[in-house]
């Protein structure tokens, strides 16, 4: 009885803890509201949940890889290349959907090769992923030259500029996609081992798990989400250019902390990387509005991190 | 598991071999376990009993030797084959996921799934079923409750529950009751007789003796890695397996006091903490040891916390020989003259990575320096004498602690304590896992101490080390002390009458 | 990227005098300013430029950097247009990803002024630019004379994958293979920056004995090569490179850099706001105005650095 | 006797581990030996050693960060705005070494900032460093309004040009920085504790260490190198740029996990950085000599980091 009150008031506290970095960015939308009309209409949010998608998309990979402990930083590169191959192979082979299988699928290929030397042999992700992101992005530049590569096909530039009713399509592809890894984290046994491979990868080696291929799982899947987003990164802008992409994984990162993920893994989840990636994506767009000239706009964003992540924790005194 | 197969050879070892880097750990060993058979697995310290059970784990590979299972030789390679070949190990080093629930704990790896596929997980099953066997050994904890959370007796019962659910053909346990209290144990023995007798075999090792002749039917002894004796336990007693273990004989167990006991060292007065203890007061003179005991959870260790500041009581007063001091960390703590040596060594007690002389000069490293620059020989020396002092048996005092066996992980703690040299000692099960001459060694060193003038608070979940090392004993039931026993006094009903809240005392 | 057909993009599209152009009395005009990058002493110079200007004229500017990155870019127009600006300056990043930006403004009924790169699609009232390939051309020939046509030359590129870079490269490479003596014996990126540029500079120097020339596509780099070789203490090698920043002009005029392809970042900004307001107020421009550009060398640095002051 | 022997030929595993990373050195050094006759030179090891001073002595403190299993991702903007303050100082006061305390200064004030907020708020090093750098950079560009500030002063840059007898002086700084360091971390307390904390930060608290002061000097000593690899970078550039060390804090992170300090703390070591910053900078170095064209330079860079580590796993299999 008194462990039932015990628990339950451990779930109000978890809620309460979950939801703190959500009461940050409503609080600082209201600001944004209060300081300018051009802030909280449909057509502004709207446009920060579009510019959001492509970092969205690449934060829940990266999610998933960091609740197993681990780290992608390749994530960026992968946007270049696959890019620059859905776009190539469109235009070489004329067929859209080829393309777009194309850069789905040397996303893959790269998690794929990422999950395989670190879960098999012992590597640590964030030399593996560093190094394979130097790499892949020389590949990108090898395969374009240096050169963009223009993309017409109505077909793909619907992916990134196209609507569905009133809502653009790449924020229904963040939606899906949240949707759909927020259910493998919460309902499915592959959920669980990622939760469990991050809170102890020896205990669940030793209850008989096969934790290496869970993890080249978790890899295969960031690079495969980190190749839509770059789909819809180049549909958005008509090309694929060969530097696109350079720095995302920092952003994703950053989103993922922000939403209360531990880079030790083991704790947190999508839902919160969606609130992390809102909160970064609405200062940019807040910051525009109300005109921060750019040189304070970084030193304003950094401050009202920390103040974010201050807060959080003060709400949150248990973790400590 | 049939009862016909009764009495039938389940796993059978023979010439185990075993080497960490130029260390023959196990020589030759052979093991033979039958179904519906309680097999004793004993042996000091460093002998090599969980080294030759994580061999048939899968978390080990064995040099040379031969595993059988029911007749047929069979290969384990990972913790996966084993699983599949029937044998599950409760460890003895806790192997559980602190971020998720008791539930998921016990079901890491044989999730239940919803219907008939094989990705969609079904937590309501793992919540009954896990409900069920908490039940059964009368539990009262929420099965969706965090890990992290429960004290080291429950986690301890969350490692037992995980292999039992398991279905196994061959269950190790690996010191299971280290950390539990007599009732605990009382119900595993229920439940191991109720699996004996539905065939399975069971490699049962501890450091409690009595326990052993309790449950087990057959016992093999290993020394220094190599079998020293194998028979029915018919055949054994406890001196006889002493002198196996160990190749001698034990004197007198505990020590015998005769003390005068000084002026207040340590007072507490009224201290209050959340959901951890109520009201809590209690003295503690210089040359005095006094026990506390509780069943799981009861808050001792919660106590023992807040005395040594790593954490705060919401109310109350704390008073160390007559002055009240707000004591805000463990270095304010340390600063005057307390020591607390935590129960959960992993977690709390060890840097794994970190030789066996670090780790034991880390609580006062400042007295082994001279501006800042480390003195080497002294730490030496030092480590080296509080080795052989506490019998701990290491290939070298550099190599990483993670490397020693349990109870020599729980022995450097302890010298890690006794060099500060404190004025006051708290203890958290200072003996878990410490084989019967070492146990001995200590409990015979505390009480010099406390000849010394310090001042000694045992808190631990074993009844006898209780009855056996204090001269007052305090029990604690729901955060409460709802008793204080003189030694005389005491006696194993009367603290177990108290501490299940049976009985409050009038005081 | 193809720079020098301006008329496809800019020639036919100026709505002139539409309705939405004029702004309502009283209302302080808002210009939006998109620029490439501030991670760069030539662009710092141009946004310079450009809010002096706007302070002169009474006119808003709101400006939103993309820090070399499209998407950036992109978002940082969105983002203009959510704030109802009057006229947007679009510094493109590159000229084939910022179409969908421009088309975002066009949408909105926002014109749409180019500086710097083209854009390849969109409509655009009016185009500043610059030509980097004819830059680079000019730069590569202006070597091969001060070499006397014959010479190793070590050329360090900008960021790879940007279209300056790749223009100037190719630019720079058409102007050297006139003189067929002068041979380009290293070729490395330096990413447009100093620090990097001084180690790459450093290393070729290991590798190569003699070397004449260094073209740099940009002034950081080439004040980074000056630096790597000056501590090396190799004497007789002519530097030449892009910009025109007051720090490469003083080094002209020091006689280490023997010339830069000077583009006068702060009239390049001045000259934008000019133009946006001719636009706002429903003037007529031309499709495309040329940015005063000019090769700078130890004759003409005087001049250049009083046009850079004012 | 046995255990003796055990404790030696262990103690020469650990060595042919610690080690591992330096063979590989060696033999992508005699690699490049092979490849061109300018690479075995002593004007050009010289080359590399002063290239390596700037990074080397970021890493260093990147190291001890690490090893408590943090992390300071703040350190290239710090080699920004160090710089800038020094240089700027400088020319305002006229006084050299004002502006040299003025830069060491920064770099530490910024460290202890970062140091206090992850040790007594308990937050997240990764995003308090990453918001740290944000907010930065932001104030190096608005101090400097974005352009660079010439350095004249021919004592500041002899810290960067100058040399000492054949030795310039930048590398007598780096070795000196890391001889300071080794002592620190193996004979001193500060030292034991950076491991513990890292091995186990619980265990070291209730050892009744004071933690929280421990890594706030940690996070001082990165901030504090920084600055002085500022100083460095701006006397050997005769300028500081605003643009000065952007990206070092991946580069500096990269050499100390090459060279063999884990992510996750508690185990690791200068030495073995400084052999990490040693191999990317023969790479760099040595692709230059041979002149490989950029495009394929950052494929050979990520092949060969690669292969290095693949190779550092396998000589060192125990660790499995
Ligand atoms: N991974 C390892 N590397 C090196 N040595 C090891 C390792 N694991 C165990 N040992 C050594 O093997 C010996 C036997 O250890 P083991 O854990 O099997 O002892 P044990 O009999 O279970 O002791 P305890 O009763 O204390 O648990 C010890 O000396 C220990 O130091
Ligand atoms: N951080 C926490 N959050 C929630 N509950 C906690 C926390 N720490 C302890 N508890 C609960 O407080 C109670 C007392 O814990 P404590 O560790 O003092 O028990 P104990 O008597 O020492 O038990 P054991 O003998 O099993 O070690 C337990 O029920 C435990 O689950
Ligand atoms: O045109 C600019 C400048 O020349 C600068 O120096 C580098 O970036 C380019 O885009
Ligand atoms: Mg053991
Ligand atoms: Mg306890």
């Amino acid at each position: 009885m008194n462990q039932v009150q015990m628990a339950r008031s451990q779930n109000a506290l978890n809620l309460f803890q979950q939801y703190g970095m959500f009461l940050i960015l409503i609080v600082v939308c209201t600001i944004f509201t209060l300081l300018t009309p051009n802030f909280l209409t449909t057509s502004n949010m709207i446009n920060i949940f579009r510019q959001a998608s492509v970092i969205g998309i690449i934060a829940v990979g990266q999610s998933l890889v960091i609740l197993t402990a681990g780290i992608d930083l390749s994530v960026g590169s992968i946007v270049g290349f696959s890019g620059a191959i859905s776009a190539g192979v469109m235009l070489n082979t004329g067929n859209v959907y080829l393309g777009i299988a194309a850069g789905l699928g040397a996303g893959l290929v790269i998690g794929l090769f990422n999950g395989i030397l670190i879960a098999k042999l012992k590597l640590t992700p964030f030399i593996v992923t560093l190094a394979s992101m130097t790499l892949i992005s020389g590949l990108t530049l090898i395969y374009t030259k240096g050169n963009p590569i223009i993309v017409k096909n109505t077909v793909y530039k619907f992916i990134g500029q196209g609507y569905v009713g009133p809502i653009p399509f790449p924020i229904i592809l963040l939606l899906v996609v949240y949707g759909i890894f927020f259910f493998i984290l919460r309902k499915t046994i592959h959920g669980q081992y990622i939760y469990s491979i991050g809170g102890n990868e020896k205990a669940t080696m030793l209850a008989g798990v096969n934790v290496d291929l869970h993890k080249i799982i978790v890899y295969a899947t960031s690079g495969l989400l980190s190749g839509l987003a770059a789909i819809i990164l180049s549909a958005r802008l008509s090309a694929a250019t060969p530097v696109a992409g350079t720095g995302y994984e920092l952003d994703a990162i950053a989103a993922v902390i922000l939403g209360g993920t531990s880079l030790f893994g083991g704790k947190g989840g999508v839902v919160g990387t969606l609130v992390g990636v809102l909160l970064l994506g609405v200062l940019t767009t807040g910051m525009n509005l109300v005109n921060i000239s750019p040189f304070y706009q970084n030193v304003a964003k950094g401050i009202i991190v920390l103040v974010a992540v201050i807060i959080d924790r003060l709400i949150n005194k248990e973790k400590k | 598991m049939n009862e016909q197969n009764q009495g039938s050879t389940l796993l059978k070892l023979s010439g185990i071999n075993k080497r960490f880097g130029a260390n023959q750990i196990l020589h030759s060993v052979d093991f033979t376990l039958e179904a519906g058979q309680v097999h004793a697995l004993m042996g000091a310290n460093g002998a090599g009993k969980s080294t030759l059970m994580k061999i048939i784990a899968g978390e080990y590979t064995l040099d040379s030797g031969r595993i059988e299972l029911e007749g047929k030789e069979i290969e384990i390679h990972n913790p996966a084959q084993a699983k599949r070949h029937g044998i599950s190990v409760i460890h003895q080093e806790l192997n559980l996921v602190p971020e998720m629930t008791i539930a998921d704990n016990v079901f890491l790896g044989k999730e239940a799934a919803i219907g008939k596929s094989n990705f969609l997980l079904s937590r309501v099953k793992a919540l009954t079923l896990t409900k069920q066997l908490l039940d059964r050994f009368g539990i009262g904890l929420d099965p969706s409750q965090k890990i992290k959370h429960l004290s080291l007796g429950h986690q301890q019962l969350v490692e037992i529950l995980k292999a039992l659910s398991d279905d196994s053909k061959v269950l190790v346990m690996d010191e299971p009751t280290a950390t539990l209290t007599s009732g605990e144990t009382e119900r595993l023995f229920a439940v191991i007789r109720s699996l004996r007798s539905k065939g399975i075999g069971i490699v049962y090792i501890s450091h409690r003796l009595d326990e052993i002749q309790e449950i087990c039917d057959h016992v093999t002894i290993l020394k220094d890695g190599k079998m020293t004796a194998e028979g029915p336990i018919g055949e054994f007693n406890n001196d006889t397996i002493i002198e196996r273990m160990v190749g001698r004989n034990l004197g007198n167990y505990y020590p015998e006091s005769t003390r005068q006991f000084g002026n207040p060292l340590l007072e507490l007065r009224q201290v209050q903490k959340q959901g951890a203890l109520q009201d809590v007061s209690l003295t503690l003179r210089a040359g005095e040891i006094v026990g506390i005991f509780g069943l799981l959870g009861a808050g001792q260790s919660d106590l023992m916390r807040v005395i040594f500041g790593a954490e705060r009581p919401d109310s109350g007063q704390i008073r160390i020989e007559d002055r009240e001091v707000r004591i805000g960390s463990p270095a304010a703590a340390k600063q005057l003259g307390i020591a607390l040596v935590t129960e959960n060594r992993k977690e709390e007690g060890l840097v794994l990575e970190m030789g066996s002389d670090q780790n034991m000069v880390l609580a006062s490293m400042k007295q082994f320096s001279r501006y800042g620059v480390k003195a080497a020989d002294r730490i030496q020396k030092t480590a080296s004498a509080h080795v052989e002092k506490l019998g701990i048996k290491l290939p070298s005092l550099k190599d990483p602690v993670k490397q020693l066996s349990g109870g020599n992980q729980q022995k450097v703690i302890l010298g890690k304590w006794l060099i500060t040299s404190p004025q006051v000692i708290l203890l958290s099960e200072p003996t878990r896992g410490v084989d019967v001459g070492a146990r001995s060694e200590i409990y015979h060193i505390l009480s010099g101490l406390a000849d010394e003038g310090k001042g000694i608070i045992v808190a631990s979940s074993d009844v006898d080390e209780v009855l056996g090392m204090s001269d007052r004993i305090l029990v604690m039931f729901q955060g409460k002390i709802v008793a204080e026993l003189e030694k005389r006094q005491a006696s194993e009903d009367l603290l177990m009458e108290f501490a299940s809240g049976a009985a409050v005392q009038t005081r | 990227g193809n720079t020098k057909d301006n008329n496809t993009t800019a020639g036919s599209s100026t709505p002139q005098g539409s309705p939405q152009s004029s702004p309502q009395a009283g209302k302080k005009l808002k210009i939006g300013y998109a620029i490439n990058t501030l991670n760069n002493p030539f662009f710092v110079a141009v946004k310079e430029g450009a809010e002096k200007e706007a302070a002169k004229q009474g006119v808003d500017i709101a400006i939103v950097n993309a820090n070399d990155d499209l998407s950036v870019q992109l978002s940082g127009v969105e983002d203009l247009i959510q704030q109802k600006i009057d006229v947007l300056i679009l510094d493109p990043v590159d000229s084939q990803g910022t179409v969908p930006a421009v088309e975002a403004a066009n949408k909105a009924g926002i014109k749409v002024i180019t500086t710097g790169r083209q854009v390849d699609g969109g409509s655009i009232v009016t185009h500043l630019g610059y030509n980097e390939i004819k830059h680079g051309v000019t730069a590569g020939e202006f070597l091969a004379k001060q070499l006397n046509g014959k010479g190793n030359v070590v050329e360090l590129q900008g960021i790879m994958g940007t279209n300056v870079a790749q223009d100037r490269s190719k630019g720079f490479n058409e102007g050297v293979a006139k003189s067929p003596d002068v041979k380009v014996i290293a070729t490395q990126s330096a990413d447009f920056d100093r620090a990097k540029a001084l180690t790459v500079m450093e290393n070729i120097l290991q590798a190569q004995p003699k070397i004449d020339g260094v073209y740099a596509a940009n002034d950081e780099m080439a004040l980074g090569a000056l630096q790597a070789i000056q501590a090396a203490n190799r004497t007789g090698i002519t530097i030449v490179s892009n910009d025109g920043t007051m720090d490469a002009l003083q080094a002209i005029k020091a006689g280490d850099i023997a010339g830069t392809m000077g583009i006068y970042p702060n009239q390049y900004g001045q000259k934008a706001i000019q133009i946006a307001l001719d636009v706002v107020k429903g003037q007529s421009v031309e499709t495309t105005i040329e940015l005063p550009s000019i090769f700078v060398s130890k004759d003409n640095v005087e001049d250049a650095i009083k046009e850079s002051q004012n």
